[in-house]
Order: structure tokens, then sequence, then C-alpha cells
């Protein structure tokens, strides 16, 4: 039980390091070991093929109000039907009742039709990512047949699932751009905080404490104000980025800053100096690869920060706003108590942010322990 | 001469990734009361875990005590000799070993810096021990304390006891910790390295200091060091150790004078010394093998000059004999050689 | 010691200035300034207003003065005066909505603070002693999933769960029959029935955050020099790790407050605004979404000050536990 | 003056100055108070004046914190001094090592290479052995390409290692084969001097042995002049032509290396060498055993650093610094009664 457990945490090491692997390839090497990154990184990779190519994963348009599917609970999907024989998986058209007693609408299942779900059914031709043409997706059922609705259907008679898997784009990708802009301030500022030392290196310390001492979310809050509340999706989406980024780059500076100085006194630095190696050298060919490591797995811990920061601001109406899909916008009717016990399946999202901030908190986990392959422990 | 503790066949294992990392690999040796008993080898020899293996402080797992004895002989009781303790047995978390540390057999190690406590006085670090073994009150432990520090030089020991450790220089702190380890008077003293991380100028203090300390007080010490310079200055008899085994042991003087194992002439050879011309040193060849893939034979045949094919790498493992009375070597006779 | 102090004081008094700005800027950033917000929202409101009235205001708020002016006029009535502005959308001045509204998010983080600290620690301990141990797999993993989880996703669900399994609506501080009502026991019992939710969740990130670094901390300590030196004094293993390696993991736990604080202060805020509490992050809400901008620019003041004195307070917390520091 | 006999045995005609230093400063600032003011310094190395001949070892040997290795990484400008002149002999001609701009003085680097302590973080473990010891080749444009991979290969294989080692990253050699890296790369662009700081302490015995001989044998061999930086004297005894000795931040005493074995004019090398734990079982000499510590080179005493700890101290000692002054052929000694008082030597 124990060694059970113990393979799920412990990257266990290999006896032989080979002799002619690179840094990055031990780290892999490593990292591959640990069997909950392990598994992250997979889950994350498939997150980010949905959201990246939704288009074509999704069984319904996420913008298409189906007025007859207000509320409507997951479709179930069956496989045998009610004589007991067995038929590829199908749905039931279901019809919106007013329950007399409880004064709540039902969908009850219309059992006589079934409606099979296809793979690769056929759709309004689209283009995949803006470029490609297509008119097909993975699966759904056919067009003009009751739509399948797998986590249900939000107040408008929105596929919640199709929405989910459109507003990755939106939420797993600001965590990449917000992250982006903050590491490239992070790096720069702790850079040159950690290369010149002395009094630059004092204010650019007061002015990280400044950013570390503000609670973050209010500072978002506030931050968000300043966005035109008639600004598109795309302008938002900048805004958001960059709201996220000002406040986000400080911890990294702090890293970065941190790693100069302790990098600085290593005998292969002043090894490289003494080579006659210039500044620029010392910096991108020496400091920078030896903390490597240390940055991604930074920015792997960042960014679930980020994707929370988007989440939790649209989620209070201050970032992404409809018609924009992000996951913070979808959570914002789970905001009401008695709303959510009456329809738990708009929780759904929750249980993708959860999951993708788990994931990425194992990769960097992973990362972490893999980040330094000469580590003697 | 009566034997103080004996150490017999110790063998201790790590359980590491790479496999198992012999450490101690079958290593025999005693150490008589009053007696300076020096273990010399390179990093990695399994000296120091040797040492620790005494206490039972080896932080186990990952390392497992495969087998052996330490044979502890308590102090007489009115003339009647109790049988002797196999410290190996003991439960390394017991009570019965904490009796013997601190009290019976005291230990200083190699980093006096990072040898207290940051947060508490040296002072209250030395007194816990006094207290914890002999029961007395804190007002004369305190005493005691001061009194102690004032022996092992300390200028000033009224106040200094009420300082805190990041106040003491490097060798003021291994004086500290020699008083330390003396406060309950032990039998034993266990010196782990006691002045590789000092200066020269201290390193002779701290030597002169414990040479003093054994004659006055007529305890026994177990010197561990790389050093082989350090051990003649100190040491009664030497005991010579190469990745887990013992190779050689001797009375010191017979060991320098007369040394037979390859290896200790191999390291006598490459110090280089104050006296004599300075002339090419001779170098042992190749560098210390894994501990967890260690050679067969003779641990040191793939470094030795003297190495004969089919003798030394074949599995047979040599035995430590005693050639002259005294003087143990572990190496394959060779034909014509001197004794061997 | 004196030098220690006084130099964090000195940062202490800096970063505030430099909090002040970051506030005076954030008032400053929407399009548009007070005055004209405040008219134009008194306008939608059917109000008319006189043009004399607007230049008096526009005389109070220095708004015809250079931006460094306004910022001092600004500070200078904070700090003489305790006058921080007027708030137009609830119309009371700011100092008024802070002070109904600080204590409870003060509060909240006080005690969600206290739950961190009675949960990590002993869990923490326990987990670095008995290292690779079922419980302190079980308590990685548990660990994990609470820094993964977001506060307002766990406050929802566990607003859904607790309503679901008990139909016990937790929402606000005091359930509708004590809401007004002066203190007795039932209310204080009503008001405990309620608040634990909001600290537990806003205290989860913080307990796993604080489980790890303990744990990883007392590892390190474990290992080190004197824990040896301890054992071969012959103390007992519960004295010497007492003494020594636990005390020493003892200091991450003060020196985190300057950060534990106002990530605790920011996530019960936005809990609070989940479970319908009226505390000042619903205030500064509702001052971002109406624009009221001095009401939120003096959120973001007392709220960045009042962590820099948490940050202070560990500091000094901090010189009192590790001698290194007191006497440097 | 003649030149003492390098180990290689041939003397040279032209005793030469490659390296002159004259009251080379390193003084680190003390920052306290809430302002970091600077309440006092650190004098690291303090007023040094050293030469160095071509083709010779100069030793400097001292304990920890006397400044030896500041004065080693002074020399290359790891440190910028904050006093004095360093003068380099560069193809017959003088340069002024601190006056060089940065670029100037990354040429000068050339010629001017240093060999470090710690095996394990001497190396970036981000490259191959290769790049490591073509480093200073490439960024010195002194080759590239297959040339490069040519020089660093003889220069591997001089060393004592392999030529496909090139490809492999250090952390597949042990501690002795990193320091043989470490000679490469500082060897292979054909420096006149190398500073070694400390360059066997980190290794075991017997491998020390094997480096020191190479070091050794590269010097005769590539015509290199040493400064080779070491607390122990025993290894500074076996490389060294000329010995000198620091002290707080100072030279106490520079003499060829027989003659400051033999006949030390300073008390403190009297000290320092008494000091020396020897392989002799139990053979009690009279020691002298110094009192206290060396002194805190932030709060130095008036007179001499060393009056406190000496024994033969007077008055004058304590009151006034004493020269480094000449004591003898090619001795010289920064004591007050150098001349009066008789030392013991080995």
């Amino acid at each position: 039980m124990i060694q059970a457990l113990k393979n799920l945490f412990v990257p266990n090491r290999s006896p032989e390091l080979d002799f002619r692997a690179s840094q990055f390839r031990l780290v892999w090497r490593k990292f591959r070991r640990h069997r909950l990154a392990k598994i992250g990184m997979v889950g994350l990779f498939v997150m980010y093929i949905l959201a990246t190519f939704a288009e074509f994963f999704v069984p319904v348009d996420p913008r298409q109000r189906h007025r007859e599917y207000v509320y409507a609970p997951p479709s179930r999907i069956h496989v045998v039907d009610a004589e007991g024989r067995w038929h590829w998986p199908y749905i039931h058209g279901r019809t919106r009742t007013l329950n007399r007693e409880t004064f709540r609408y039902e969908f009850p299942e219309n059992v006589g039709v079934r409606y099979p779900i296809h793979v690769l059914v056929k759709r309004t031709p689209y283009h995949l990512l803006g470029l490609v043409p297509l008119n097909r997706t993975l699966f759904g059922t056919a067009e003009g047949a009751p739509p399948l609705f797998l986590m249900g259907a939000d107040r408008m008679g929105r596929d919640l699932f199709s929405r989910i898997i459109y507003g990755g784009r939106i939420s797993l990708y600001i965590g990449f751009a917000g992250v982006g802009l903050s590491f490239f301030l992070g790096c720069l500022l702790g850079g040159i905080s950690g290369y010149l030392r002395g009094r630059t290196d004092e204010v650019i310390q007061r002015f990280i404490d400044l950013l570390l001492c503000l609670p973050t979310l209010p500072l978002w809050m506030a931050l968000s104000a300043a966005v035109p509340r008639d600004w598109g999706v795309t302008q938002t989406y900048f805004a958001i980025t960059l709201i996220l980024a000002v406040v986000g780059w400080a911890g990294l500076a702090r890293v970065v800053r941190g790693k100069f100085l302790a990098l600085g006194q290593e005998e292969f630095v002043l090894a490289a100096r003494a080579a006659g190696c210039s500044d620029a050298r010392i910096i991108f060919r020496h400091l920078f690869p030896s903390m490597a490591s240390y940055l991604i797995v930074s920015v792997t811990i960042a960014i679930p920060g980020m994707i929370l920061g988007e989440t939790g601001m649209s989620f209070l109406g201050l970032g992404m706003q409809s018609p924009a899909i992000s996951w913070g916008v979808l959570l914002q009717d789970a905001q009401d108590l008695v709303n959510l016990a009456h329809h738990p399946w708009l929780l759904w999202p929750c249980f993708f942010v959860i999951a993708i901030v788990l994931m990425f908190n194992f990769v960097g986990d992973g990362l972490r322990d893999a980040a330094d392959p000469y580590a003697r422990v | 001469m009566t034997k103080l503790i004996e150490i017999k066949n110790l063998r201790v294992h790590f359980d590491v990734d790479e496999g198992t990392a012999k450490a101690v690999d079958g290593v025999s040796f005693d150490i008589g009361e009053n007696r300076v008993l020096g273990v010399i080898g390179e990093s990695g020899c399994g000296k120091s875990v040797t040492a620790h293996s005494i206490l039972r402080i080896v932080p186990s797992p990952p390392a497992r005590m495969a087998g052996g004895q330490i044979l502890f002989h308590p102090r007489s009781n009115g003339g009647v000799q109790a049988p002797p303790v196999d410290l190996l047995t003991l439960d390394p978390k017991g009570e019965d070993i904490r009796k013997i540390r601190g009290k019976e057999i005291g230990m200083i190690f190699q980093e006096p810096m990072t040898s207290f406590g940051p947060l508490h006085t040296i002072g209250d670090q030395i007194m816990e021990t006094i207290i914890t073994h002999d029961r007395t009150s804190k007002a004369e432990a305190r005493t005691r304390t001061i009194e102690l520090l004032r022996r092992v030089g300390i200028p000033n020991p009224e106040k200094r006891v009420d300082d805190y450790p990041h106040k003491f220089s490097g060798g003021m702190r291994q004086r500290a910790m020699i008083a330390m380890a003396l406060s309950c008077s032990p039998r034993l003293l266990i010196a782990d390295e006691p002045t590789t991380a000092i200066d020269v100028t201290v390193q002779a203090q701290i030597l002169e200091l414990l040479r003093e300390l054994k004659e006055a007080t007529g305890m026994a010490i177990l010197l561990i060091t790389h050093n082989l310079a350090v051990v003649s200055e100190l040491a009664d008899e030497i005991v010579v150790m190469y990745m887990g085994r013992v190779m050689e042991r001797a009375p010191a003087e017979e060991l320098f004078n007369n040394p037979l194992h390859p290896y200790t002439i191999g390291l006598l050879h490459s110090i280089p010394v104050l006296d004599g011309p300075v002339v090419r040193l001779e170098q042992i060849k190749g560098s210390v093998p894994s501990p967890c893939a260690l050679p067969d034979g003779c641990v040191f045949h793939p470094r030795c000059d003297k190495c004969r094919q089919g003798v030394c790498d074949g599995q047979e493992v040599p035995e430590l004999k005693e050639i002259s009375p005294g003087h143990w070597v572990s190496c394959f006779p060779q034909p014509g050689g001197r004794g061997l | 010691m004196a030098h220690y102090i006084a130099r964090r004081f000195l940062i202490m008094i800096v970063l505030f200035f430099g909090i002040s700005i970051l506030s005076f800027v954030i008032i400053q950033l929407p399009p548009g300034d007070y005055v004209s917000t405040y008219i134009q929202q008194l306008e939608t409101a059917g109000v008319k207003i006189d043009s004399q009235a607007i230049e008096r205001l526009k005389l109070r708020y220095g708004l015809d003065q250079p931006m460094h002016i306004q910022y001092v006029k600004w500070m200078r009535n904070i700090l003489l005066h305790g006058e921080f502005g007027r708030s137009f959308q609830y119309d009371e001045p700011v100092r008024t909505i802070i002070a109904e509204r600080l204590p409870i998010t003060v509060g909240l983080s006080l005690v969600a603070m206290l739950f961190v600290w009675v949960v990590a620690l002993p869990i923490a301990i326990y987990s670095a002693l008995h290292k690779y141990s079922v419980f302190d797999y079980v308590w990685t993993f548990i660990g994990f999933i609470g820094m993964a989880l977001p506060g307002f996703i766990f406050a929802v669900v566990l607003m859904y769960l607790v309503y679901n399994l008990t139909g016990h609506a937790v929402t606000g501080m005091f359930s509708y029959a004590y809401v007004g009502e002066p203190w007795s026991w039932g209310k204080v019992l009503d008001l405990l029935s309620n608040i634990w939710l909001p600290v537990v969740v806003t205290g989860t990130a913080g307990t796993a955050g604080l489980i790890r670094l303990v744990r990883g901390m007392l590892l390190d300590e474990l290992g080190k020099q004197y824990v040896t030196t301890a054992r071969a004094k012959g103390l007992s293993e519960r004295t010497l790790l007492w003494k020594y390696p636990i005390r020493m993991a003892f200091n991450p736990v003060v020196s985190n407050i300057g950060l534990l604080l106002p990530a605790l202060v920011g996530g019960s805020m936005i809990v609070a605004i989940v479970l319908n509490i009226r505390d000042i992050g619903s205030a500064l809400l509702g001052a971002v979404l109406a624009e009221d901008m001095y009401l939120a620019g003096s959120i973001i003041l007392v709220l960045g000050s009042l962590t820099l004195i948490g940050t202070f307070i560990s500091d000094l917390a901090l010189a009192w536990l590790d001698p290194r520091i007191r006497y440097a | 003056m003649r030149n003492t006999a390098s180990f290689a045995g041939q003397v040279l005609d032209q005793p030469q100055n490659i390296l002159e230093i004259e009251g080379l400063q390193m003084f680190f600032p003390i920052l306290k108070g809430f302002l970091r003011r600077q309440v006092g310094s650190i004098k690291a190395v303090n007023d040094v004046d050293l030469s160095i001949r071509r083709n010779e070892v100069l030793g400097l040997v001292g304990e920890s914190g006397c400044g030896k290795s500041t004065l080693g990484r002074c020399i290359l400008r790891l440190y910028e001094p904050t006093g004095g002149t360093i003068h380099f002999d560069h193809g017959g001609e003088r340069f002024s090592l601190l006056d060089l701009k940065k670029h100037e003085m990354r040429k000068m680097r050339r010629s001017i290479q240093m060999i470090f302590q710690d095996p394990f973080s001497s190396l970036n473990d981000r490259m191959t052995v290769k790049e490591i010891v073509g480093e200073p080749l490439l960024v010195n444009q002194v080759a590239s390409g297959r040339e490069l991979e040519d020089r660093v290969e003889r220069m591997l294989v001089r060393v004592g290692l392999r030529p496909e080692h090139m490809r492999r990253y250090p952390h597949a050699f042990s501690g002795g084969q990193r320091q043989r890296i470490g000679i490469a790369r500082a060897l292979a662009i054909h420096p006149a001097l190398v500073v070694a700081d400390e360059s066997v302490s980190a290794l075991d015995v017997s491998v020390q042995a094997q480096i020191m001989n190479l070091l050794k044998e590269l010097q005769a061999e590539f015509q290199l002049t040493y400064v080779f930086i070491s607390h122990d004297f025993g290894v500074i005894r076996y490389l060294s032509d000329r010995i000198a000795v620091m002290y707080a931040g100072k030279i106490v005493e520079i003499a060829a290396r027989d003659e400051l074995l033999h006949t030390p004019r300073h008390p403190y090398t009297e000290a320092l060498l008494s000091a020396v734990p020897r392989v002799k079982a139990h053979q009690r000499r009279d020691r002298i055993l110094l009192k206290g510590n060396p002194p805190d080179v932030s709060n130095l005493p008036k007179g001499c650093a060393f009056s406190e700890r000496c024994s033969y101290a007077k008055d004058i000692c304590s009151n006034q610094v004493p020269v480094l002054r000449g004591v003898g052929e090619g001795h010289q000694a920064a004591c007050h009664f150098a001349v009066e008082i008789k030392l013991r030597g080995i």
C-alpha cells in the first residue's frame, strides 16, 4: 500500500545516468517517473486539444438557444431499450412540462423515438480555427434530432458541455498569455535587479514588496474598473491579460533575482567571466539556462493562478462578459444558491476549473522534483 | 589493557536507488581504556558511518545495520565487571542507548558551525546534556557548564555561556562542542573530523586541547579523519579504511615506519609534506569506485600497482591477518614479498 | 535590533506611500473625473444639478488642479482628518462605509489565519516526522486539492452540499431571524453556525500551502547537523524534536504571515461576496461596478496598509523568535 | 638578483616580472542601519605589493579570510579593486589591468586564466565538456568549428581524459576528473599566467596528488606562471618556487621556498609552520600555539594586525603598522623585529 502510494509521488531514480544526456533529457526522464505529473500532463494535453479545436469536438453550437430545453438536465444516453434490446448509444427527445405540484419544469423522455449519437456527424459547414473548412463534428445527434446535452442546458437552453469546451479557449489561453507577459516582465526586472544589484536592486525590490503585500484580488477588481464595459471580447481579453500580468510578475521577478544572486556567486559564472565572456553571454548562456528549470516550474505554477484570476474576475462580473464564453462567465449562473440547488449540473464548469488547476499543480510538482537532475538526495 | 569497546565485523548497508551501498562491510577493531585510536581514509570509506553506528545515529532508513556487533563494556561496579552490551541490539530511539549517548560516549562533529541549534544559547545546549544525564539542578548545571567552557579555553565563560552560537567563531564553537561532549565525563570520545573545517593555527589549538583533556580525564578517543598528519599527532593506534573495509591496522609508530598495505603506502606517498626533499609525489592511480559496485576480491585491486591478476581480482576477499604483534593487514601475500 | 526594527519601519512607511500612490492611480483610472461621473449618476437618477454646485464640488476635490496637488490634497485629508472622500453610490463618507465593513473582513481573515495554523501545523509536523507514511501521502494529496481549489468555487460547492444535505442555507453572517437583533447566546450560536463556512473556505488554500511549507522546512531541519548532535547528547526524540527542528519550523510560519495575510484577505473577500456577507469585499465590488472610485481606491489603500502592518508585526515576531535577527 | 629555479630545473637568464601589483586594496563596504549606510569596510586585501616573475610558481598561503582568494580574483578583475595598480606584461608590453576598459580587459583574459576550487560548482552542468573547455577559445575568437574541436580534444588528452569525453556532460565525471576539465578549460587558450585558487583542497588525498603532479607537468610544458593559492603548507611547498604568506589582508612575508621554510622572518610564518600537523607519530615538538583567532578584517588593531597573538610583540607593534621590507636576498617580511629575532623553521 505504502509502496503504491510512494510510487505516485516519488520519482524513482534511474541508476544509469546517461553520460551524454543533456539537461533537458535528464529532466524529462525524471519527470516521466512522476506518475501524477504524467497524468496531469496527459490531461492538460487533452484539455488544450479540446479547447483549441472546440468547433470539431462540440456536439451542439454553444450559442444556439433551445427554448424548449431551458434548464434541461443532462441527456440520458441509452444503449438498451425498454424491451432489453441492445442498440448503438442513443437518446430520446424530451418535452418540457410544468409539474403542477412543485411548479417546476420537468423533462420526461419521449421513449418512442430513438435518436442515435453519430460519430463524425454532418453539420453546417464551418472553418476549423478559421482556416480548415469542415462540415462534420466528432459526435452528436443528427441535424433536426433533439440536441445532445451531455452536461445539461443553461437558462437559455444552451448546451453546457459545448459552452465549457468553448470557454476553455479563453480560460485556458488567458493563463498562457498572462504568464507570457508577466514572465517577460519578471525576467527583465528580476534580472536587472539581480545582475546590477545596489540601488537599482533596492528600488525594484521595494516595488516588488509593494505588489506582493497588496491582496491580489482587490487589485484585480480595482484595475478592472479601468476596462470600459463596452469593449469587445478581444479588447477585454487583452485588458484582462494585461491586468493579470501587471499584478503577477512580482513573484517571478523575485525568483529570478534570487537565482541571479545565488548563481552569480557560483564558480562556473566566475569561470565564464574569467574566460572572457561578455555580460550578455554570461546572462543568456550561463545564468538563464541554469535557472531554466526553475523558471519553467514557476511558470507552470503561475498559469493556474492566472486561469483562476480570469475565472474569479469574470465570475464577479468584472472580467469577460456575456456573450463571450469563458468558465468564469459560465460560473456566474452558479452564483445563486437556490438556482444551483435545482440545477446542480451548473456546477460542471467548477469541475473543469478544479481539474485543470490540479493538473497544472501536478505537472508543476513533477517538474520541481525533476528540475535539478543532479540533486544529490 | 581493558577493552572499552569492540567492533566486530560491522556491516552497514544503505539501500539507495542505485542498489545497495555497502558503506561499512565487515569492519573490526577495538579501543582500550585511555587509548587513542585513529581511523583514516578518504571520503566515502565508511569511517564516519562506523563512528555514527556506535551511537546508533545513522539515519535508518536508508541505512541498515546488516550485521556484526558493537560491544560496549560498562563501568565496573565495585570490582564487578558487568557483561558487555551489544549496542547494535539496542533500539536507536530507546532509553538504553540514550543513557550511553552523551554520558558514556561523547561525540564531536566536523562542522562546528552547524552543530549547535541557532535558537538556543551555547550554555543552554551544554547544560541540557548535564541535566538529562546527571539530573542536577539548573543552577548546578550552569556552574559546571561555565567550568567546562573555561577548561576548553573559552575566555570570559561567565558571559559567553549566555551567547548564541552565531556569536562564536568556528574555533570557539569547536571548543564549545568539545565542552559539550565532555560535560558528563564520558569514557569514550568520538571525534569525527574534529579539525577539518578549521584553520591550521586553530586546529593546532584543538589538537593540543584534546591531548591535554585525554591525559587529564583518562578517556579513550576514537579519532576519525582523512588527514594522516592529524591522526599521527594524537593516535596510539591507527586503522586505515578503504571502501568500507579495514586495509591495515597497526600501532601509530609502526604504521608510519613500516606500512605494509599498498593503499597505506600510496596514501603516505601522496601527501606533500613539509620535511625532506621535494620529490615527485607518487600517486595512486584511478579513482574511488561507486559504493554500489565494489570490485570483486580486494576492493583496492583496480588501483593497486602490486595487483596480481587471478589472485587479487578473484572472488575471495583478503582476510585481515596479524602479521606481527598488533600489526594487521588485509592483503594477499606477495610471492617473495615482505611476509605478506 | 533597534536598527532592524527601524529599517523595517522605514520600509513600511515607504511602502505605505507606494500603496497610496497606487490607490490614487486607481481612483484616476476610469475615464472621466469624479465629479462628472457623479453628475452623470445624478442625472440618470433624474436629479438636476446647478452649475454652481458643480463648481463647488470641483473646488472641493481640487479637480482644476494638477494631479500631484490632487494627490497631496487627498492624502492630507486622509492623514489629518481621516477623510477619504465621499461615496456617491451610498451618498455617505467613505470612512463610514469602511468603518462599518472593515471589521468583518479583518475578523474573518484573522479567524481564518487561526484556522490555518491550528489545522496546518499539527498535520505538517506529523507528516514530516512520518515521512512516506499513509498519513503523509493522504495529506499531501489533500493538500494538492486544497491548493487547487479556488475559494469561490469551494464556497459555491460547499454551500450547495450543505444546502442539499441539511437544507440549511449558509448565507450572510446571521440567519434572517437574528439580523438587526441585539447580541444574545442564540445570536452567537447562529453566527458560529454561519461563520465556519467562510472560515474553512478562506483558510483551505492557505492551510494546504502552509502544510507544504512547514513540512518541507521541517524535513530540511531534521537533516541538519544540530539534530544529530542533540541525538548524540542522549536527549529523547520528543525533547529534541520540539526544542530544535520544530521550533525552527515556526520561523517560516511567522515570516509567512506577510504573504498569507494578503491571500486570506483577498480570499475572504470573494468568498464573502459569494456568501452574501456584507464585508469590505462586497463594498469594493459594488464600488468597482459602479465606478465609485473614491470608495474603491480607499478600500485598496486601507487593505494594503493593514497587510503592511501585519507584515511589520510578523517581522517583529520573527526578531523575537530568532536570535540571529535579534542580535544582528 | 638570481631567479629561483623552477621545478623543471632550468634557470632563467633574465628575471622578468609578468605581473606587478602595487598598493592593491579590495575593501568591501559594510552597510548597516536602516538607511544601509556604509559604516565600515571589510579590508579583504589591504595594500598589497607583489611581483610575480615569468615562469615561476608563486605560492600564496594563509588561513581562511586572510584575503588570498580575493587577491587572486582581483588579478583577473573578477572583483574590481578599490585601490592600487596591477601591471601585466603581455608580449613585451606593459598593461595597467585596472585601467583597461571592460572590452580591453576581456582581450587580456586570454593571457590570464583561473583554476577554481570546487570541482562541482565550477563547471556549468548544462554544457558539454567540449562547450566548457572550448568556451574561452570561442569567446576570444581564437578558434571555432573543427579547429576548436581539435584543440579541445588535444587539451583533454593532455590533462588525462579521453577524446570521447568531449560530448559528455559534467555529471558523468568524478571530482578529480571534473578538476581536470577545469584545468583543461583554463589552459586551452594557452594563457601566460594562471591563478589556481585552492585547486586541490576539495579533493581526496590520492586524487590531490594526481592533480598536483599534473599541474607541475603542465607548468613546465606550457611555460606557465602560476599564482597558487592554498591554505595547505604542504601543497604550497610542493608546488611553489616562491612563497608569500598572507595575514589579515596583507602579505607578511615573501621569500624563495626553502628560504622561507627554513629561515622564516615573520612570527606568523613561524607559528603557521609549527601548527602544520606532521606525519611523524608522536614526535613531540615544541609547537607554538597561537592564542585566539585571526582578527576581524573589518576591525583591525591599530598596529600590526598580528600583534595581539604574537609572543614577540612589544609596544611598537600595537602602535605602528610594520611595512614589508627586505630582510635578505629576495626575502621580505613585515615585522618590526624581522632582523632581530631568531625564528624557527621546519
